[in-house]
């Protein structure tokens, strides 16, 4: 009871599809996962897994059309967002939950100065006329670690780090519960890269708020997350804590991903990239999506789908070859 | 920023003497030449010949237009042969109101146009869209001088809301630029569109979305600014052409502007006031281009602080994008 | 966004032209405008079968002057005692082919010169060439058309002629742009390293894929080159009577608009389809050939 | 850069709204009926000009009438001459000169006072001009002499008896010589004249206001302003909706309209405008007699004139004007004859001619034209051309083209046949030089015996006929719209009305 007053988001079989013309994408399909205050959430998976898909659907932002949320419930703090009005969003967004784009570069209005950016926010949620407001948004560019009279700078005048720390300004000028970070570091140099994370985690932990830190870096998982999802084809196929995911990984999936990771411990070994290809998504195949590329996959893996099995703890895993108890994945271990 | 503008100026020189020779030149070519419309019925020889000397016509059309372009070094734009009077005053008492036609023609288009061009680019697609872009081809595909008179029965005659032509205040206005305005619609609306689209696409609409901001504001304060410089492009360049006149809609509207002027001393192949004109035109027309460049940069602040020879190239590449 | 990948993705798998077509094919208002310009064509073309010229076009009867539309006259007469929908029929050659031929002459001359302007950039070439075509441009275009028509005498030629020379600007501009996009491409450079000759790349190697920006302004341009034309009727500079030039008719009518709106209401909604169906073509052609406004 | 945008469109916008006010209507009043004091008249045709030495047309006409004054002046209604600025007159015995006695009550709208070096002035500016109405005098007049300050004696070059309606003619006004030097551009629009003419804008607006110091009667109008609107169904539509209070020329298919409405009237009057087919038989096809008259005889007249002015016009039988002195018609009418036409062609040599005219009616009596002549197997060729250039292209000393409709408005007296015979005459569209009709023409200049005049007329008219030269289509209906309450306009046949005296009743 304890537990779950302390639960923040609450997915429950979403399903998001992209209807074209003369085909549907699913790219999101039947994911659920929990989100503790507080506590921040790693979403792993391969470009076109669905993870950015499931994170706009959060702030109900897929774009319509193609996007449609064929089912699920996405509950924040009690309430389904799915069920909100607009005007109901506007006031979510923003305020309850925020978000950060994977591309600074892109993600800020060229003709506005980021202090106006940040200030607009503020101005929606906070009621704060134009001249607070501006100065509110000065105060929260010192705190993300850029002058205070840069405000009045328009985003072209910024490199990209320092976009990335206007764009977290913008985040968490009001304070929200939530912040969704969609590979917030990926376009960025690696210098900069640990900067923001470091960055963003002490704001997190400033702030007391729970994230969601979608990336496919599992480096920057087991640095800043508490519990991690993995995502493919659409589906969450392994969730846990860190622990659980990173010590004792179950599914074949999860598995070749930390096998595909270098090991700077030993620079004379190869990779060992999973093979193969995701499959099309408008295409996906009536059992495991990931069977065709699984080295364990036997012909039932092919045919139905599997359902989660839980490992204990807050472990899910996705794979129907845990059917036959006697199932273990050859593991390596994993330096960090 | 000075000397950017003061190159362009500069650039407009050799389009003027590039311009009023085409025109002189092919004016002089036209049948019927001044002479004959002055000479009266049963003209003396004599006086076709002081005539042909009055006005250059016993010697070399280059001699003309030599002794045109001297004058215009000093600022002449020359004098009418019918009316006697100087270019110069002919030009500029028709100028206002050609002025105030292609501002009403541009606010009617902007008007109309900038919120079809959203709706069609935000419901791109839809039958919305479709039903959009076809209105604003109606105004386009109804020709000037049909629509004009439609007008002038329904909204004069038998409404009587405006005065039925002529330049006698703001009412009388109104027709006349919905006649133009129209015909501006399809390009207008189709520009906002495209424009419109490329930018809904971009991230910061999401980023803007993301921070809680009503999609009605997304759309026209957060896409709109970014969509405006092709659609600027565009208001210039009607801008343009309306102050060179609309021919058309000022003889159905008896609207006295620079479109009529032109084309009635085009008829009566007065060469000095159809060149002056079509040069103050040209000047006009190369101000309204810089004027739009410049304003660019107050749209876009990407584009400020860079009218270097880089920046003007830039600005050069977004203008033809536009187009 | 993994969802445009995933979408050019699928459009990958056709060729380009076909691509095209597919996406054009979805667009309705694209495909009536194709419809009706066929149609339109179909008719200017048979014209000579559909109705006698000698009788129906200009052979008049005066007493049947200004009769509305009835079975016999299913558009009506006109001032002279013409069968309206008969001489539109017949019309339909002239303003057809004002405006295809008057496009043509731009085409060729802008796309010419605006492939040399787009290639030889940067040299004396392109500068000529650019500035004349400032100076064409800086005419208003009616005004041009205006002038030139006075100079050269009103008539069919004469007019496809002043409509065609003020819209070469446009292709000049219009191709320019394309070639200097295509030619930074690494094909061209290939191109040159095995020797081809200039003019051969530019026309068999830059041209070609330029096409796309230049046919979408061709089939935009065609419909105004229609509009002109009929404003140049107006003005007394078009197709000489009594030819039924479109533009020509719908200018006879306005001395009847109170009172006999049809002898306007015929050519002008003629005028208005015709128009609209190639800018809706043209609008189609330029959502099929630009990935961005792909949906 | 933004705040200036903002203001620079509240300027915009302020700047509308005042052109937006103003216009009130005001009234004066005279004993009972109250009149307008500001009247409006809308004509088809531009002023370009407030010099009336200038120009000869029939729209500066209009305008010089009321705001110049000439020595004498027509009374067509009574086929006679009046007193003007003069108030007497007298011929020498050969007719070679003209003593003419002023007004001494006259000043000049600037104030300056009228004598007889006024008139001297003005007959030798005209002469020295070379413009479209000095070509009136140049040949004509030898000099001016003042005798005294309100005496002034005209000595021809040779004996002229229709001198007198060219000193009726408005450019023939007197100009002040004080004005035209201070200003060479607006002197010439002071003239003695009822309205001073205050704003010129061509291609828009005459505006007049009355001279208070006019030396006649006066009106009780104050402003009088003659407006340009070149599209006749927007000028009918001013009309009707009050914006202007006389509408010339309303387009024929709208005359319906006036009659319908109970605020105007429509005033048709006999015009002594002729439409008529001229060859040139300097040349080619024209030249032809057996074509010219095959043309005459295979046209159908009734048709030309349903088609062309929609029926609004009669059959014009001889080429002159019907009011002008001399006209003959006695020699009936070119009989529609297909086989007679038939006939004619089969002697000729040609079998193609073309037409080449300029606007709307011509151009559908064209079309009708080539529509008939093809049942006799005639092709006829239309071509269309601009003013300017058709102008240059029938000029007499061009006349490249082969036939064209022209319409002809004819003044009152004899000689102005030698407009459309004489030698060197631009409006000699039949690039007529034959020498009977030209030796008429001098003798008919010189004679003042009526009777033989009227035959030296007759005879030219007569050879017209026979020859074919002009082919006389029909004369056009004059139609006027106004405003009921319009009067004092004194209507003319060749369209040169005088609207000086306008009153408007509301």
């Amino acid at each position: 009871m304890d537990k779950e007053k302390n639960i923040l988001l609450d997915i429950d079989h979403l399903t998001v599809n992209y209807e074209l013309e003369d085909e549907t994408v699913e790219a999101v399909r039947d994911v659920s996962f929990k989100v503790e205050k507080g506590k921040t959430l790693g979403l792993v998976g391969e470009t076109g897994a669905g993870k950015t898909t499931t994170a706009l659907a959060i702030l109900n932002l897929i774009p319509d059309p193609p996007g449609v949320i064929k089912g699920g419930k996405i509950m924040l703090d009690g309430e389904n967002v799915l069920e909100k009005s607009m005007k109901e969003m506007t006031h979510i967004r923003g305020k309850e939950v925020s978000m950060i784009f994977q591309d600074p570069m892109t993600s800020l209005n060229p003709v506005f100065t980021v202090g106006d950016q940040i200030a607009e926010a503020l101005m929606i949620h906070e009621n704060l006329d134009k001249g607070a407001a501006f100065k509110k948004a000065q105060e929260m560019l010192e705190i993300v670690g850029i002058p205070g009279e840069r405000a009045h700078e328009y985003p072209h005048q910024f490199s990209g780090g320092m976009k990335q720390r206007v764009v977290i300004a913008i985040a968490l000028a009001c304070n929200p519960q939530l912040l969704i970070a969609d590979e917030p570091t990926t376009a960025l140099d690696v210098t900069i890269q640990a900067q923001v994370l470091d960055l963003m985690k002490e704001l997190k932990k400033k702030y007391g708020m729970a994230m969601i830190l979608i990336t496919h870096d599992l480096g920057i998982i087991a640095e800043t997350c508490d519990d991690v999802a993995v995502m493919y084809a659409g589906q969450i196929i392994e969730r846990g804590s860190l622990e659980e995911i990173f010590n004792t990984a179950r599914h074949p999936y999860t598995e070749g991903l930390f096998n595909s990771l270098p090991n700077i411990a030993d620079r004379k070994e190869r990779l060992k990239p999973i093979p193969g290809l995701m499959p099309d998504p408008t295409k996906l195949p009536k059992g495991c999506a990931f069977a065709p590329r699984c080295p364990y996959a036997k012909d039932s893996c092919i045919d139905k789908m599997p359902e989660e099995i839980h490992f204990g703890g807050t472990h899910y895993c996705r794979c129907s070859r845990y059917e036959d108890p006697g199932f273990r994945i050859e593991r390596e271990d994993i330096q960090l | 920023m000075h000397r950017y503008v003061i190159k362009r100026i500069l650039l407009l020189i050799p389009v003027i003497i590039g311009v009023s020779f085409m025109i002189y030149f092919i004016m002089d070519l036209a049948p019927g030449d001044i002479i004959t419309q002055l000479v009266g019925e049963d003209a003396t020889e004599e006086q076709i010949k002081a005539l042909e000397h009055e006005y250059g016509y016993d010697r070399s059309v280059f001699y003309r237009y030599g002794k045109y372009m001297l004058g215009l070094l000093h600022g002449d734009l020359g004098t009418s042969y019918i009316t006697k009077k100087p270019v110069w005053d002919m030009y500029i008492s028709r100028l206002p109101k050609t002025f105030w036609l292609a501002v009403g023609a541009s606010v009617v288009a902007i008007g109309l146009s900038i919120p079809l061009g959203i709706v069609s680019a935000v419901k791109s697609g839809s039958l919305v869209d479709n039903s959009c872009m076809v209105l604003a081809l109606l105004g386009l595909s109804m020709p000037n001088f049909w629509l004009g008179l439609l007008l002038i029965i329904e909204f004069s005659l038998n409404l009587g809301w405006f005065p039925s032509g002529g330049f006698r205040g703001f009412s009388s206005v109104i027709l006349p630029a919905i006649t133009i305005g129209t015909g501006h619609m399809a390009v207008m609306t189709r520009t906002t569109r495209s424009s419109m689209i490329d930018v809904i696409r971009q991230d910061y609409l999401r980023t803007a979305r993301a921070k809680g901001v009503s999609e009605n504001k997304v759309i026209t304060k957060h896409a709109f600014r970014n969509a405006f410089i092709p659609i600027l492009t565009i208001i210039g360049g009607q801008l343009c052409a309306g102050i060179g006149g609309a021919v058309i809609t000022e003889t159905v509207f008896s609207w006295p502007g620079v479109g009529r002027l032109i084309i009635d001393y085009v008829h009566q192949r007065d060469v000095p006031v159809v060149t002056g004109a079509i040069i103050m035109t040209t000047i006009i027309t190369g101000v309204i281009h810089l004027a739009v460049d410049l304003l660019y940069a107050v749209v876009d602040p990407r584009i400020k602080g860079k009218y270097s020879r880089k920046g003007v190239k830039r600005v050069k590449k977004v203008r033809k994008e536009a187009a | 966004m993994a969802r445009q990948k995933l979408v050019s993705r699928q459009y990958m798998k056709r060729s380009r032209s076909g691509e095209v077509w597919h996406r054009l094919k979805k667009n309705k208002g694209a495909m009536a405008g194709l419809v009706i310009i066929a149609l339109l064509a179909l008719v200017a073309i048979f014209a000579d079968v559909l109705v006698d010229y000698d009788t129906q076009v200009i052979g008049m009867t005066l007493k049947d002057r200004l009769q509305a539309p009835s079975k016999q006259h299913i558009m009506g007469t006109d001032d002279l005692g013409r069968d309206i929908f008969a001489r539109l029929l017949y019309g339909s050659r002239f303003s057809l082919s004002v405006g295809v031929v008057a496009v043509a002459i731009a085409v060729v001359v802008g796309v010419i010169l605006g492939a040399f302007a787009g290639y030889y950039t940067g040299g004396i070439v392109e500068d000529i060439i650019m500035r004349f075509t400032d100076i064409f441009a800086a005419v208003p275009n009616m005004l041009m058309a205006i002038v030139i028509v006075a100079a050269l005498g009103a008539n069919t030629l004469n007019l496809m002629i002043s409509v065609g020379v003020t819209s070469i600007p446009q292709f000049v501009r219009t191709t320019r742009a394309a070639v200097l996009t295509v030619t930074g491409q690494e094909y061209i450079e290939s191109a040159r390293a095995i020797g081809e000759s200039e003019t051969k790349i530019i026309f068999k190697h830059i041209l070609p894929n330029c096409l796309s920006p230049i046919i979408v302004r061709v089939t935009l341009r065609v419909s105004s080159a229609i509009i002109s034309a009929s404003s140049l009727s107006f003005l007394g500079l078009g197709v000489p009577a009594p030819a039924p030039e479109w533009g020509s008719m719908l200018s006879t009518g306005r001395a009847y608009l109170r009172g006999y709106s049809y002898m306007t209401l015929f050519p002008g909604l003629a005028i208005m389809i015709t128009v609209l169906a190639f800018n809706m073509v043209g609008d189609g052609l330029r959502d099929a050939l630009d990935p961005k406004l792909k949906k | 850069m933004k705040k200036l945008l903002v203001s620079l469109i509240c300027v915009f916008l302020i700047c509308g709204f005042v052109f937006a006010g103003g216009s009130g209507e005001q009234k004066t009043t005279t004993g009972e009926v109250k009149y307008k004091e500001a009247v409006v008249c809308a004509d088809g045709s531009q002023i370009t000009t407030g010099d009336p030495q200038s120009i000869n047309n029939i729209q500066h006409n209009r305008l010089f009438k009321c705001s110049h004054n000439t020595l004498v002046s027509y009374n067509s209604a009574e086929a006679k001459y009046e007193p003007e600025l003069a108030t007497s007159w007298e011929w020498n015995a050969d007719l070679t000169e003209l003593t003419l006695k002023l007004r001494n009550d006259v000043t000049f709208q600037n104030g300056e006072k009228f004598t007889a070096n006024d008139v001297k002035y003005s007959y030798e500016r005209i002469m020295s001009l070379n413009s479209t109405a000095s070509s009136k005098f140049v040949g004509v007049l030898d000099h001016t002499e003042v005798i005294d300050d309100y005496t002034v004696k005209l000595v021809l070059v040779k004996p002229n008896v229709d001198w007198l309606d060219t000193l009726a003619l408005p450019l023939a006004s007197i100009v002040n010589q004080k004005a035209i030097e201070a200003d060479p551009l607006k002197g010439p629009w002071v003239g003695t004249g009822m309205w001073t003419i205050t704003a010129l804008e061509e291609g828009d607006y005459v505006h007049m206001v009355k001279n208070d110091n006019y030396w006649g009667e006066k009106t009780p109008t104050r402003e009088l302003t003659l407006r340009y609107m070149g599209e006749a169904s927007a000028r009918l539509i001013a009309l009707q909706n009050g914006e202007v209070d006389v509408c010339i020329s309303p387009a024929n298919t709208e005359k319906g309209y006036v009659e319908e409405d109970p605020n105007l009237k429509l005033i048709e009057i006999p015009s002594s405008t002729c439409c008529y087919f001229a060859f040139n038989t300097s040349k080619g096809p024209g030249s032809d007699e057996n074509l010219r008259l095959a043309l005459a005889h295979c046209i159908n007249y009734e048709d030309v004139i349903l088609g062309a002015s929609s029926g609004e016009g009669t059959r014009a039988i001889s080429n002159w004007g019907p009011a002008t002195y001399g006209y003959y018609d006695g020699f009936g009418d070119y009989k529609y004859d297909l086989d007679l036409a038939k006939q004619y062609l089969e002697k000729s040599a040609y079998k193609t001619i073309t037409i080449s005219v300029k606007d709307n009616a011509r151009l559908r009596a064209a079309q009708i034209i080539q529509a008939n002549a093809k049942e006799i197997g005639l092709t006829v060729v239309i071509e269309e051309l601009e003013a300017a250039a058709l102008t240059a292209k029938s000029a007499f000393k061009t006349a490249e083209h082969e036939s064209m409709i022209y319409t002809m408005g004819w003044n009152s007296y004899g000689d102005d046949a030698s407009r459309a015979y004489g030698k060197n005459s631009n409006t000699n569209k039949a690039t007529l030089s034959n020498d009977r009709v030209m030796e008429l023409l001098e003798l008919g200049r010189q004679c003042t015996d009526d009777a033989k005049r009227k035959e030296y007329y007759k005879e030219i008219q007569v050879l017209n006929h026979e020859h074919a030269w002009y082919i006389p289509l029909y004369y056009t209906e004059l139609s006027i719209a106004i405003n009921k309450g319009v009067s004092g306009i004194i209507w003319e046949g060749h369209q040169a009305h005088d609207y000086s005296n306008i009153v408007v009743t509301v």
